[in-house]
């Protein structure tokens, strides 16, 4: 059961950021961009969220990969955030693909172990 | 899937190179001097009488063939397995033929190509072209064979089919199917019959085209172990009743698996396919099951789909009633309330997993109860169950062929554990194993030395009195196998600490290895080390004795627990099948049966091993830990533990080899043992020593998914409707 | 020339009343079976339904059925029995009692409308084997 | 009106179910349960008597016979008046999913001519009272099916047409196959075959009709 | 109304142009080599002069020089697009596939596997065949080793564990033992 941690380093070539730095002024940016687009965003779909709740989502799906450390990771998520940018700009996606941000469909499942015993199998 | 045939070439390198390497380990001990061979220009280096086959396989080389097997004699029939050997004008049968110096060896030459062609068209000429309707289809040698070296096209004429031979299929009872037309004469099920099972029944007759396999008159093949032909068969000859036209191979999803069924934990694979468990097939594990399988664990799955407790039960106005699981579960939190310490119980059954073992103990813990009890009880005297070298299979199953004279008391392996009594077979036929019994006189499929049915045989063989201690002194492996029945004797705990000394006696004469351990325990309940390793010490009489308020049957099916003993106890059923224990209950509370959860198991050698979950409980059951989590928190006793992870971590936290899954767990403190075995008061009674499973008939259904078994049901009076007849 | 005017029609449609019993019970017909033709009647099976064919009407539409009195409103075209069947969709031309090719067995059972929306309606029922045959507690 | 009965050789279908209907409206001066009456037992026996030979006992027409007290009869009539317009009337959707469509098509065409039943094709769910669930129903399509479904006003009922609507047919063993478009909507009418004539189709339009005839609105609405 | 929107629209299009050629011009196509002429044929010349200032150029040309450090073990699993539940939870078994019981062929199995742990499956009332929410049960990937699959599962963040191989040690075999007076190995039915 036991997963050994390897801790070493090693060189690879980079995808954007060369340092830590780098990566966190990038990371910056995207926020920034993401934030002042929102109204623009707001005004092309027909959303029924407010500003505060989208800037909340956005901070939150950015916090949700704030203890990534691995640069390529990073650059890599700032590769599909500035993608995604760029898919919510050009409205190429729906406004329904748009509302999964807040999953306001999705049944939440259960999580603590009765109600999981009670509801089904589930693990 | 793209890179597997990558994986396959690099892999069978690697193999390749990985056997080399461990060969040469092994020449260097044995100071032995290697023969050099090429197969395909590659060199090998092979002991000599090594087979063209074996030498071939270790460069990772794989020839065709149908006959011969691995596990099995050569018998060199089939002739699939042609080569060219340089500078010999014929083709040379790869599986019979030994090695020679400096043979090159070519498996993909034109000759090897042509003669491995003719044989396959000789072989089709006389079967049937019924792959559609065949059982094998998918998974057949032939049919793989034929595809891969076959010619691309007939020269078979006769379309009125006037030559074509066609064999009557035979009745060898409720397991095997045969179509004997199919049958292309490996003598597979032949050789497994007469030096596996041990037993002579089937056998060839007639000759040329008229040769027919078969059991020679109409009979059963009375076998614990005859499902393995199926197996064995590279066509669709012999194939498995109960699964004929269920399913095709690649329809089916296989998840891999432990067998519960006896205490060897045999490795399986459990093919499933819509929820539903389509047929269990042996996996090949070197140091349990090999690659054979009892019958008991292969055919009796659609014990699972019976008789299944999959909604909660509570008795209301004297009868069961199902209700959900809230209600049931409050009930039972109502039952528990206010309980006076030590007004609770728990008793274990066959087929519990180590896990709800761990989760039930907590629960009684803390409910104040301290009276934890398996079916199977354990002497308390002496080391009782503190020392697991007291209970445990302590030489391992695979070390069993390795001995040289062995002692049974009081066991039955053959049906007690017919994998351990496969490995006694083959020591007995490769090993020339001298096999002495004390108990009934059973047919074990190999020649034994029968001592007597007294106990005290055991106190004869250490003193020397008896003639057969003069063999057992001179044994240089000797190996005592005590069956975990005797125990449950009165004198129980003498029994065992007589076996003690004499396995003392025994061990200090001979020169075996650091590693050799004389005294083994066989059990035959596969819940039983793990339930003792946790700690459940207790038996039913003390259950009875206490007279719990409370008492949880943890999948109990035991026909001694009576309700007739229990007047004013709430009984808890645990389990996945109505049975004796559910019967008596006052609340069913329905679990999962071993194909649906992932749990712990630990065989009779003290090897911990999980099965997997293949399919989902059906209904409303759960997994049995969870049941009894799910208790406690509505009891107000919540048990520390919410996902497997945790439940694993308590495991360890009590007995960390319950997690090391795979491998053996090896018991020491033998001296202490027999220290505190010495203090055992009481002489060894004159009862006769007995065993519970003395004829086939009682091989097929000892629990409750074997008894739910319809398949099961059928081969005991198949059984006994063979031994009423005069063949 | 009465072709050329029309005449012939208004010929034809007295006929058919007249044919049908009638401007009343024409009407009366019309109203039952929203249809009003003139036609010679082939037969009559045992159920009361009465067959007619007119040739001079186009292909398809020269033979048709006027369902039983007995029914009235509720005929549908299961009431047509087996043997008529065949003449109706022109299987054949030869109506049952002049066909001598006919098979007249004992066991031919007797032909039945549907029956769909009555008691005897056919209900299907599944004929898979329940996966887990669940334990019975003894009572 | 009387022109097209004139000129054409036998009166002509797709006029008749209006004649019909003329004639059972100008049969009712006005009060409701009079045209209930003269629709059921009393008007048809009293039309038998005069029509041709052999009569026999009839079958009424109105499925609810057994009232007990006159409110009881009432709401039977009414009930008898709601049914007959709806089955008069019942306009359903194509959902053309095979090759049953094109069978689905035919009996709009004049050889079965629908129409003459005031069955009418429309394309709009929300103007429809059947759903004719035509071909193969795939589980990509289940969820717009259950969608259009849910679209139709009530009362709704659903004609499955085709093995494949019915049960999955051929493509039971599919994995991509729902086996039988009643695991979505509450089937009323199954037509089999593969596929089912227009004729067959015809044949289940008109059990739906039968179906409708017995239906207790009004009744069920009183007894409550 | 509408125009504004549009406007904004345009708006906001011109907004994210330019943040996004930034984004990537200072982000670079920096990880080919000979990427330095094609990416200024891709970008407008106006912009790429006007947007990318020269330490931008510099720092390209830096980047394909130098190398970053990141620590061994990658973290895939969190950018792959995977659910977090089924990185955080699962359990994946490395092991050896065992020969299949009812053939004899070998040559398909001298490889390493990894599978998941068992999730719930239920029939499908729509389609009668089994369902499953869990994406992870039909993944079955194959490695040459079982160190190659340890890393795959670092690397996902999956936890593991490893089931012993079988370890096949065959005996000589010898077709003359069948026919031997003095050993029990003395075949007598045929």
């Amino acid at each position: 059961m036991a997963t050994p941690v390897t801790s070493g380093l090693k060189q690879v070539k980079p995808i954007l950021s060369l340092t830590h730095v780098e990566a966190r002024r990038k990371v910056i940016t995207l926020y920034k961009t993401w934030y002042r687009q929102i109204p623009f965003i707001k005004a092309n779909y027909i959303l029924p969220v407010t500003k505060e709740e989208c800037q909340q989502k956005l901070r939150e799906e950015f916090y949700r990969h704030a203890n990534v450390r691995d640069l390529r990771v990073i650059d890599m998520l700032l590769v599909k955030g500035q993608m995604e940018l760029q898919e919510v700009c050009a409205q190429w996606k729906p406004a329904a693909t748009l509302l999964r941000y807040w999953k306001q469909t999705e049944e939440p499942k259960p999580k603590d172990f009765m109600s999981k015993f009670l509801s089904g199998h589930r693990e | 899937m793209l890179r597997l045939p990558v994986i396959k070439l690099t892999a069978g390198l690697q193999n390749g190179r990985i056997s080399v390497a461990r060969l040469h380990t092994t020449s260097s001990k044995l100071q032995q001097e290697l023969v050099e061979v090429f197969i395909d220009d590659k060199p090998v280096q092979v002991p000599p009488g090594t087979t063209v086959l074996q030498a071939a396989a270790k460069v990772g080389v794989e020839i065709p063939r149908f006959c011969y097997h691995e596990r099995l004699a050569v018998a060199g029939n089939c002739r699939m397995c042609l080569v060219e050997i340089e500078k010999q004008i014929k083709p040379v049968a790869a599986c019979a033929m030994p090695v020679m110096k400096g043979w090159r060896v070519k498996t993909n030459s034109d000759l090897t190509r042509k003669a491995r062609e003719g044989v396959m068209e000789f072989l089709l000429v006389n079967h049937p072209l019924d792959c559609p309707i065949c059982d094998q289809g998918g998974e057949c040698d032939l049919q793989d064979q034929s595809m891969a070296f076959g010619s691309d096209r007939s020269r078979f004429v006769d379309i009125n089919y006037t030559g074509k031979r066609a064999v009557e299929d035979k009745d060898i009872g409720p397991l095997i199917k045969t179509i004997m037309t199919r049958c292309i004469h490996c003598t597979r099920c032949i050789r497994f019959a007469s030096e596996v099972a041990g037993i002579d029944d089937l056998g060839t007759t007639g000759r040329g085209n008229d040769m027919q396999v078969g059991t020679y008159v109409e009979k059963m093949f009375l076998s614990e172990l005859s499902g393995n032909i199926i197996d064995l068969c590279p066509v669709g000859a012999l194939t498995s009743k109960p699964y004929a036209f269920v399913a095709r191979p690649w329809e089916t999803r296989r998840t891999d698996s432990i067998d519960v069924l006896d205490a060897v934990g045999s490795n399986i694979v459990i093919s499933h396919r819509t929820n539903e468990v389509l047929r269990i097939l042996p996996r090949v594990n070197e140091e349990i099951n090999e690659e054979w399988l009892s019958d008991k664990a292969r055919f009796s799955c659609d014990g699972l789909k019976r008789q299944r407790l999959i909604t909660p039960m509570i008795k209301i106005n004297g009868n069961l009633e199902a209700v959900e699981w809230e209600d049931a579960l409050v009930a039972t939190a109502r039952a528990i309330q206010n309980i006076a310490p030590n007004k609770c119980a728990g008793i274990a059954g066959k087929l519990v997993d180590a896990e709800a073992l761990v989760a039930l103990k907590d629960l009684v813990n803390r409910l104040g109860g301290e009276i934890l009890a398996t079916e199977q009880s354990f002497p308390k005297e002496g080391a009782g169950i503190d020392l697991r070298s007291n209970y445990l299979l302590n030489n391992t199953i695979a070390a069993v062929e390795e001995a040289d004279v062995v002692l049974l008391i009081g066991t039955n392996p053959r049906y007690e554990a017919p994998l351990v009594n496969t490995r006694l077979r083959k020591g007995y036929i490769h090993g020339e194993q001298t096999i002495g019994l004390i108990g009934p006189n059973v047919d074990l499929t190999y020649d034994y030395e029968h001592l007597g049915q007294s106990a005290d045989i055991v106190t004869q063989l250490r003193n020397g009195t008896h003639p057969f201690s003069n063999t057992l002194k001179s044994a240089k492996k000797p190996l005592i196998i005590l069956g975990v029945d005797q125990l449950m004797r009165k004198d129980g705990a003498k029994i065992l600490s007589e076996t003690q000394l004499l396995a003392q006696t025994l061990g200090e004469n001979t020169k075996a290895p650091e590693e050799w351990k004389v005294l083994n325990i066989l059990h035959t309940r596969a819940s039983q080390v793990a339930a003792l390793d946790v700690g459940y010490s207790s038996t039913i009489e003390e259950v009875k004795e206490q007279q719990p308020k409370v008492l949880f049957l943890l999948g109990a099916d035991d026909a001694n627990i009576k309700r007739e003993d229990f007047p004013n106890t709430c009984i808890i059923y645990i389990g996945s099948h109505g049975d004796e224990g559910a019967s008596i209950a006052d609340v069913i509370l329905p679990g999962a049966a071993y194909t649906e959860k992932v749990a712990t198991y630990v065989n009779t050698e003290g090897r911990s091993q999980q099965t997997c979950a293949a399919i989902t409980p059906p209904g409303m059951a759960r997994p049995d830990w969870k049941i009894i989590r799910a208790l406690s928190e509505i009891c107000g006793v919540r048990l520390p533990y919410d996902n497997l992870a945790e439940v694993r971590s308590r495991l360890e936290e009590i007995a960390p080899h319950l997690v090391r899954y795979g491998a053996v767990e090896s018991a020491n403190y033998f001296a202490q043992a027999l220290e505190l075995s010495k203090q055992v008061p009481g002489s060894l009674s004159s009862d006769p020593l007995e065993v519970k499973q003395e004829t086939l008939d009682q091989f097929f259904m000892t629990d409750a998914i074997s008894r739910a078994s319809q398949t099961m049901a059928k081969c005991v009076q198949a059984v006994i409707k063979q031994r009423e007849s005069n063949l | 020339m009465a072709k050329y005017l029309g005449i012939d029609r208004i010929c034809n449609f007295w006929r058919t009343i007249k044919a049908s019993g009638g401007i009343l019970n024409s009407l009366r017909l019309t109203f039952r079976v929203d249809e009003l033709r003139d036609g010679t009647l082939v037969g009559v099976d045992k159920y009361g339904n009465k067959y007619y064919e007119n040739n001079e009407y186009i292909f398809s539409r020269n033979r048709w059925v006027i369902y039983s009195e007995k029914v009235n409103l509720d005929y549908d075209g299961s009431q047509v029995p087996a043997e008529w069947y065949g003449w109706l969709h022109y299987k054949t031309d030869l109506i049952p009692t002049k066909d001598p090719s006919r098979p007249k067995h004992k066991w031919i059972a007797d032909h039945k409308p549907n029956l769909s929306g009555t008691n005897e309606a056919y209900i299907p029922y599944t004929t898979t084997k329940p996966k887990i045959i669940p334990w019975k507690p003894p009572q | 009106m009387l022109r097209s009965i004139v000129f054409s050789p036998s009166v002509t279908q797709g006029l008749t179910s209006l004649i019909r209907n003329n004639i059972a409206l100008s049969g009712c001066p006005g009060s409701l349960v009079f045209l209930a009456k003269h629709m059921a037992t009393d008007a048809v026996s009293k039309q038998s008597g005069a029509s041709l030979p052999g009569k026999t006992e009839k079958q009424p027409y109105s499925p609810f016979q057994d009232t007990s007290n006159f409110a009881e009869y009432a709401v039977a009539r009414l009930d008898d008046l709601i049914n007959w317009g709806r089955k008069g009337s019942m306009w359903p959707l194509t959902f053309g999913l095979a090759c049953c469509a094109v069978e689905m098509m035919h009996i709009a065409a004049p050889r079965y001519d629908m129409d003459r039943y005031g069955v009418v094709f429309r394309a709009s769910p929300r103007q429809v009272d059947i759903i004719i669930v035509a071909g193969t129903l795939t589980n990509k399509m289940a969820p717009a099916l259950r969608r259009i479904y849910d679209e139709m006003p009530e009362p709704r009922w659903v004609i499955s047409m085709g093995s494949c609507a019915n049960g999955g047919g051929y493509y039971h063993y599919s994995y991509s196959v729902v086996r039988g478009c009643d695991r979505i909507l509450p089937v009323d009418i199954y037509v089999p075959g593969c596929p089912p004539t227009a004729e067959a189709l015809m044949f289940g339009v008109l059990q739906l009709q039968k179906k409708v005839k017995y239906m207790k609105t009004v009744q069920t609405w009183y007894r409550k | 109304m509408a125009l504004r929107v549009s406007s904004l629209f345009n708006q906001s299009n011109n907004f994210t142009r330019f943040r996004l050629t930034r984004f990537f011009a200072d982000s670079g196509k920096n990880i080919k080599d000979s990427d330095q002429v094609s990416t200024d044929a891709v970008l407008p010349k106006k912009l790429t002069v006007a947007l990318v200032p020269e330490e931008v150029h510099i720092a390209q040309k830096t980047r394909q020089e130098t190398l970053a450090v990141v620590r061994e073990n990658e973290d895939v699993g969190t950018c792959s697009g995977v659910p977090e539940e089924h990185i955080k939870t699962r359990t994946v078994r490395i092991y050896c596939p065992a020969k299949n019981a009812m053939q004899s062929g070998t040559n398909n199995i001298n490889y390493w596997q990894i599978d998941f742990d068992t999730r719930e499956r239920w029939e499908n009332p729509l389609i009668g065949w089994t369902s499953t929410g869990d994406p992870l049960s039909n993944l079955q990937v194959g490695f040459v080793s079982k160190e190659e699959a340890i890393a795959h599962c670092n690397k996902m963040g999956w936890k593991y564990y490893i089931q012993k191989p079988n370890v096949n040690n065959p005996k000589p075999r010898s077709y003359g033992i069948n026919f031997s007076w003095n050993k029990r190995t003395r075949v007598s039915t045929k």
